[in-house]
């Protein structure tokens, strides 16, 4: 299936890209897409110290992915 | 704008008015409001600043300090608490957040201001990124949104991870 | 208004004006603004109010309003902080105090604000009297200025003395 | 000498008047002045708690007072 990743903050700076496609299995979490994504070696120091949300969620590493979901990949925040 | 309305643009990008925040938390059971305004400084760390650029997840970000909000209220026994933050390129002095607290006394209106700032700074997803007089940038230093919370192993391992062939397609949004 | 009609009015009998206090406090080296606002409650220990009458011994007001102003900028290493507080008669809702704080970072201006809040409220020459919906008022129970001082002996004898013929003439100031 | 005992607050109340004038010896006292204010049996019981003023400065007991003096009776503050 596929997903698209969504960067923010610095990890778009990162990967270079606000959004990349990936291509998971059917059966993918968001753990899996971490692993995927850490192939990147610009990202994978930052990625242990992200969180992840689907949509308007944020999900543990343990959480079903679904054709089409948006998983945004959320840096360590610095508002106010 | 109406309470409703306010309710909903907790991420603005224009820029922050004080007025409505106040009239449409007024109370008359409440003999305290404490108000925060984080402002945009001309220096971090020693070195000089020139502006800001904000960028927010929006949806998750009203999402979360909506419940920022809520457990404020109910934490400290505030009838009213509210944060709004600004997103996109602010100037030096430009207010970036406001956050405000009603109560009957004062001694909650300050512990509950407290809690929603921080909370707001160290949960909801916004990120600053710094500009400098020689046109340089970088994103500050922030808030593990788990604050508190160790990675997981497997997640601590994928960061010693070498670089490989990366299964996917780039694109902008 | 300028910066020094609002350093020598710290006690207003006209309504309190946030703006020229927000703005005559602006510092592009601070980052955060913390404010304190005490509006009048329609209700004291279960009772309804319908409005208070504030007065204030304005001179020494000024005066020591002053000294916590400097004393909470030495003591917090916060470079502004500003008190203003209202006289007369005020209706529901109006507010009677502004407490304002700016400084590089917020920890300092939630406790340096806290400070300049209690001590004004401790020591401040300035009396409350509550009016009540059956026309009647009575001066709010409140903090003696020498705060945890026990008064001296003589004084306390002074409390159980019986009154006698008072060598004084009446008059109105 | 003569001074001027200015009440405030509740001790208005309770002396009736917001102003009073008191005779006193030349070397009296804040001390003394008190003293003779406690003969008012309504005001003796608030005198303890108070705080004591001339002109825009706070003084102690043993302050000296001067002839036209105007003291200030400040009991407990209510402010904010």
């Amino acid at each position: 299936m596929n997903i698209t990743i969504q960067f923010w903050g610095i990890t778009a700076r990162l990967a270079g890209t606000d959004q990349r496609a990936l291509a998971l299995a059917e059966t993918a979490t968001v753990a899996d897409a971490i692993r995927l994504l850490a192939q990147d070696a610009a990202l994978a120091g930052e990625l242990p110290r992200c969180a992840y949300a689907v949509g308007a969620d944020i999900v543990s590493p343990d959480h079903a992915l679904k054709a089409g979901d948006e998983l945004s990949v959320l840096p360590p925040v610095s508002g106010g | 704008m109406t309470f409703e309305t306010l309710r909903l643009s907790r991420i603005q990008s224009e820029a922050l008015d004080l007025a409505p925040l106040l009239s449409s938390t007024e109370r008359e059971d409440c003999g305290a409001m404490a108000l925060f305004a984080g402002t945009v400084r001309n220096h971090h760390e020693g070195r000089a600043v020139t502006h800001l650029i904000y960028t927010a997840h929006a949806p998750l970000c009203e999402k979360i300090i909506a419940e920022i909000e809520r457990e404020t209220i109910e934490r400290f026994k505030v009838p009213e608490c509210r944060v709004v933050h600004r997103i996109g390129k602010l100037g030096i002095g430009e207010v970036a957040i406001y956050a405000i607290v009603r109560s009957p006394h004062r001694a909650e209106a300050f512990a509950a201001l407290r809690h929603a700032v921080d909370a707001t700074k160290h949960r909801a997803p916004i990120w600053k990124e710094e500009f400098y007089p020689d046109g340089s940038s970088s994103f500050v230093q922030g808030c593990c949104i788990a604050e508190g919370h160790e990675p997981p192993e497997h997640l601590k391992r994928l960061a010693e991870s070498q670089p490989a062939h990366l299964h996917s397609h780039e694109g902008q949004h």
